[in-house]
């Protein structure tokens, strides 16, 4: 059984591992604000997932787990609202530039 | 393995560092002490300081920055370029590095259990703490009553600060923080608010759940009244964020907050002068029970619900001074 | 448990129940009356501590009832309780005179959390003198120092604000300071009562760490005491403050951060750093000298009669400097002698500059011309803290020079330089004395200029009372010299 | 196994910060400051297991909750003042 468990959980972490690699690297590499916001969603979302349950695969019914899963869940809830709004408050600031320049062109 | 991580963060620690001093966009600097804050954080959890981190993680990740941000609204962004020279102060700061890295040859390594500091008196805090509080969190026995004068003086010190504050900003009537103008409803500014609304208003009793736990779990994990203080603060901001100033104070008013800064720094005080009062020295808890271990228990409990009253009251009134600033 | 016993907690618990309360009280003049009255009350209980102490030697006290390593101790021998004498003490002058000033300076709106702030820098200043632990040490210099900066920010010139910013990070850098030499020193004894540190460190003594440990907890607290040439925030902030605040301040701050300075270098370090009494004075015997010339000489060339004042205040720090770096028994008491007597002269000095200030708005010394004919009584009270501070037979600070004087007579070559220092030094004081005494008696007031009436009586019965301590105490000197002896010899104990 | 995750994570806040030093926009610099936040709580989570101290979790409860605040403070704080600049632009050239 602890066999099956550690499996899982090496599968998990290796998963883990690499997402955040690629993630992190897309952010450091992509051209834009917008592809650089997707790579890092990648990290926030798949790779902490992984990682989170991998641990959980290791703690097993303790009190730790029910920790991590309010972790897992509060970090899924939070990180894509921030990005979200991350994303919003730029457009709109990159459509008021535009228009901005747009008016004074007139 | 701690030695690889703790080298890592610090060499991160030490660029973020030195990047928010070489950068004249405060804007930039805020965001990269965020950086730096969690970065402490993290260290002081890999030399397993616990209670330090968590502290680190309830000031720094979220209060410090929206404070840095209230400043920010009502200054200029952007650094000027003052007249004195830079020299002076980097020889100062490379000369007091050296000095410190001269000092740590002598220094006994990390995690000897033959340093001096694991030889003298923590020891007797860990042998004896049992017997005489009986609490699992020897650093909250520590905090709460052998070093409990200094607690009280560290309360003070966050008092201090929040009436000098007060005196400075003056607290006028509210405001908001980051004021929008009247008619930002026509520009539609608001539309991006309302999934951050919901997952926000769902979260913050979330918050004030945990800031409750820190605070009544400090007896047996990290935690306290000053790291609970933080968060159940940092729980209201967020509200404040989400619903507006007028709102935050409508739900917890400027005079609730003066009773809990009042309150609180009164509670400790009187905890030590009730201890006075019933024989024993200031703050010495055992004479509050017929049993000692239960009078350092119930001392503890007592002081510190007033360090998370005090210190949730003046980062609130801290707050809204500064909101009641931005907008006058 | 006796009242006379639980008496230690009391002096620091007391102001720091009544803050709170001051805080949020609604009535300004009310938050003046509770202040004044805790003020009085800790000079009060400073006064019985110090008549405990002349009795039956140093007084401990167990916070918490934890024994001294393991918990918190205060411990307040004869240095400590003139230092107590001189902070309970300036504080309550500084109230009782101060009222009529700070209503003008000082919004009645804000005058409550004003009043709060002044209870913490007493509180906070107080717990500093009276504790045995170095943590502890600084927490209260946290307290003392945001409180401080808070009633300097109080000033009325929005100049205040730029002065406090730098007294602020002087400070922050200054305090930063001591908890590294604290922690290093932590680090090698694992300890932090300040008596059993001085034990253990005997151990470790010649390991690098203690020895960096004793560098950057002098200098930060030399950095907090304004020892020459770490001076430079000290006169903006005395200049700028409320003159109430100046009197306050100007009195007790640097001198309780020169008291932490030499309770360690005497207490912790001397018996143990290898030839630390000729490191001591070999450099600080340089600074010193060079703060009373300096200081004198900007005081001469400077026309802000406040600032003047404060360049005069750093060339005292370096005569409380000199007696120390003697390392004499002869020294150390002319040096902590002259805490007190400094405190007494500049404090008589500053509540006549408050007396003017109530009555005028600028305080250049031109300013002053003719008004001794309109404020007879505030500047006699001038002239005469200006002749203690110069050191004229008959008042307190004769005293301080004439125990300095003896303490030089001892050193052989060094001594004559600095004696001639000292007279030099005394001559120049003589000089910015004179020239404020000139322009008020014999210049004349510009015509145009409203008439001035003599300064309040709430303000001149403080002034003169400390008047007539300079004089009482420049004639029976026993009490403040007696202390000071004690704690000389307390200091000296392990080269005697 | 932990040591490789913690690894990862590492280069990961490595990586971050480089984009956060870099910019060159406040966004880059918002969104790597968001994610060195999540991975300080994955790092945390690591570590205390890696350490055999779990009960230490409760650090990462606080970061997955309190780092979301800073992140919408900065957001709001833009979204006001770059409003509020623009309205002060409009009035003047509108009194023009």
């Amino acid at each position: 059984m602890s066999l099956f468990l550690d499996l899982g959980s090496w599968v998990l972490f290796g998963i883990g591992s690499l997402l955040l690699f690629i993630g992190a690297l897309g952010v450091l590499r992509l051209p834009t604000l917008f592809t650089r916001m997707h790579a890092a969603s990648l990290t926030e979302s798949l790779g902490t997932i992984a990682v989170l349950t991998g641990i959980m695969l290791q703690a097993g019914l303790t009190l730790a787990t029910m920790k991590l899963l309010a972790i897992l869940l509060f970090l899924l809830l939070t990180s894509p609202t921030s990005s979200y709004a991350l994303a919003n408050a730029a457009l709109l600031a990159r459509n008021r530039d535009q228009t901005r320049e747009q008016a004074d062109r007139k | 393995m701690t030695i690889l991580l703790a080298v890592f963060l610090l060499t991160m620690l030490v660029i973020t560092a030195v990047a928010i001093v070489r950068t004249r966009d405060l804007f930039a600097a805020v965001m990269l002490l965020g950086i730096f804050s969690l970065l402490m954080a993290a260290n002081f959890f890999v030399l397993d300081a616990a209670d330090v981190a968590l502290t680190e993680a309830a000031v720094g990740a979220g209060i410090s920055t929206v404070l840095f941000l209230g400043a920010l609204a009502l200054t200029a962004a952007r650094e000027r370029e003052s007249g004195d020279s830079r020299w002076l102060p980097l020889v100062v700061v490379v000369i007091m590095a050296a000095t410190v890295v001269y000092a740590t040859f002598d220094k006994p390594a990390l995690g000897d259990p033959n340093a001096p500091v694991h030889q003298h008196v923590a020891p007797w805090y860990l042998s004896e703490t049992p017997r005489l509080i009986d609490i699992p969190n020897v650093v909250t026995a520590v905090l709460g009553s052998y070093r409990g004068y200094d607690t009280l003086g560290e309360v003070f010190v966050v008092f201090t600060a929040g009436i000098a504050v007060l005196f400075l900003l003056g607290s006028g009537r509210p405001g908001e923080l980051f004021s929008r103008p009247p008619d930002e409803l026509s520009t539609g500014g608001l539309k991006h608010h309302l999934i951050p609304r919901v997952v926000g208003k769902l979260l913050i009793p979330f918050i004030i759940l945990f800031g409750l736990y820190v605070q009544f779990h400090g007896e047996y994990g990290p935690g306290g009244g000053f790291q609970a203080g933080a968060i159940i603060a940092a729980g209201v901001i967020l509200y404040a964020l989400l619903e507006g100033e007028t709102r935050a104070l409508a739900a917890l008013p400027e005079s609730a907050l003066k009773v809990m800064v009042i309150g609180g720094a009164l509670l400790y005080t009187l905890v030590g002068v009730v201890c006075m009062l019933m024989g024993g020295n200031f703050l010495d808890y055992s004479v509050l029970s017929t049993n000692s271990v239960a009078g350092q228990q119930l001392g503890i409990i007592l002081i510190e619900a007033g360090v998370g009253l005090a210190v949730t009251g003046v980062l609130l009134s801290i707050f809204h001074a500064f909101a009641a600033r931005a907008t006058a | 448990m006796t009242l006379t016993a639980q008496l230690p907690a009391l002096q620091v618990v007391l102001p720091m129940l009544t803050a709170p309360l001051v805080a949020f009280l609604r009535l300004p003049q009310l938050s003046w009356l509770a202040t004044t009255v805790a003020s009085a009350t800790a000079f009060g209980i400073a006064v019985l501590l110090t008549q405990a102490v002349l009795g039956t030697g140093t007084l401990d006290y167990a916070m918490g009832g934890w024994p001294a390593p393991y918990g918190i101790a205060l411990a307040i021998d004869e240095f400590g309780a003139l230092l107590l004498l001189i902070v309970t003490g300036a504080s309550t002058i500084a109230l009782l005179a101060g009222k009529a000033s700070l209503d003008q300076q000082i919004e009645s709106a804000r005058q409550p959390l004003f009043y709060a702030g002044w209870l913490l820098a007493l509180a906070g200043l107080s717990g500093i003198v009276m504790t045995g632990d170095a943590f502890n040490i600084f927490v209260f210099m946290e307290i003392s120092s945001l409180a401080a900066y808070m009633l300097v920010a109080g000033g009325p010139d929005r100049r205040a604000l730029t002065a406090v910013f730098k007294y602020l990070i002087m400070g922050t850098v200054g305090a930063t300071f001591y908890l590294i030499g604290i922690g290093l020193v932590y680090m090698m004894t694992g300890t932090l009562n300040l008596a059993d540190m001085e034990a253990r460190i005997a151990e470790v003594a010649d390991l690098k760490p203690i020895l960096v440990a004793a560098g950057f907890i002098t200098i930060g607290l030399a950095l907090k005491a304004a020892v020459f040439p770490l001076h430079a925030w000290l006169p903006n902030a005395y200049t700028f403050a409320p003159h109430a605040v100046t009197v306050f301040l100007a009195a007790c701050s640097t001198k309780v951060s020169l008291y932490v300075l030499l309770r360690f270098d005497f207490f912790v370090f001397q018996g143990n750093l290898e030839r630390h009494d000729v490191q001591f004075a070999g450099f600080l015997l340089p600074l010193a000298l060079l703060a009373i010339l300096v200081g004198s000489l900007a005081a001469v060339f400077e026309r802000n009669l406040k600032r003047l004042l404060a360049y005069s205040s750093i060339a005292q720090i370096g005569y409380i400097l000199l007696g120390a770096s003697c390392v004499s028994l002869l020294g150390l008491t002319a040096g902590i002698v002259h805490m007190f007597n400094h405190a007494l002269a500049k404090g008589a000095l500053f509540l006549a500059v408050a007396c003017i200030g109530v009555r005028l708005s600028r305080l250049w010394v031109d300013d002053l011309a003719g008004l001794a004919r309109q404020m007879p009584w505030t500047l006699a009270a001038f002239v005469a803290g200006g002749l203690s501070l110069i050191g004229i037979p008959g008042t307190a600070g004769f005293i301080s020079k004439w125990y300095l004087i003896s303490a030089a007579l001892e050193q052989g070559l060094t001594g004559v330089l600095t004696i001639v220092v000292i007279v030099v030094s005394s001559l120049l004081a003589v000089v910015y004395i004179w020239r404020i005494v000139e322009v008020a008696y014999f210049g004349s007031r510009d015509a145009q200029s409203p008439p001035v009436s003599e300064a309040p009586l709430s303000l001149l019965l403080p002034t003169w009372f400390i008047v007539i301590a300079n004089v009482y105490f420049g004639l029976v000197p026993a009490l403040p010299v007696d202390l000071a002896s004690a704690a000389a010899r307390s200091l000296l104990g392990h080269l005697l | 196994m932990f040591i490789t995750v913690s690894i990862a994570i590492l280069v990961t806040m490595a990586l971050a910060i480089i984009r956060a030093l870099r910019g060159p926009s406040i966004y880059d610099r918002i969104l790597a400051v968001n994610m060195f936040g999540t991975k300080t709580v994955l790092l945390v989570s690591v570590v205390a297991f890696l350490f055999g101290r779990p009960d230490f979790l409760d650090l990462a409860l606080a970061y997955a909750l309190i780092n979301f605040i800073g992140v919408l403070a900065v957001l709001e704080f833009f979204q006001s003042r770059s409003l509020r600049r623009e309205l002060g632009a409009a009035q003047q050239r509108d009194s023009l």
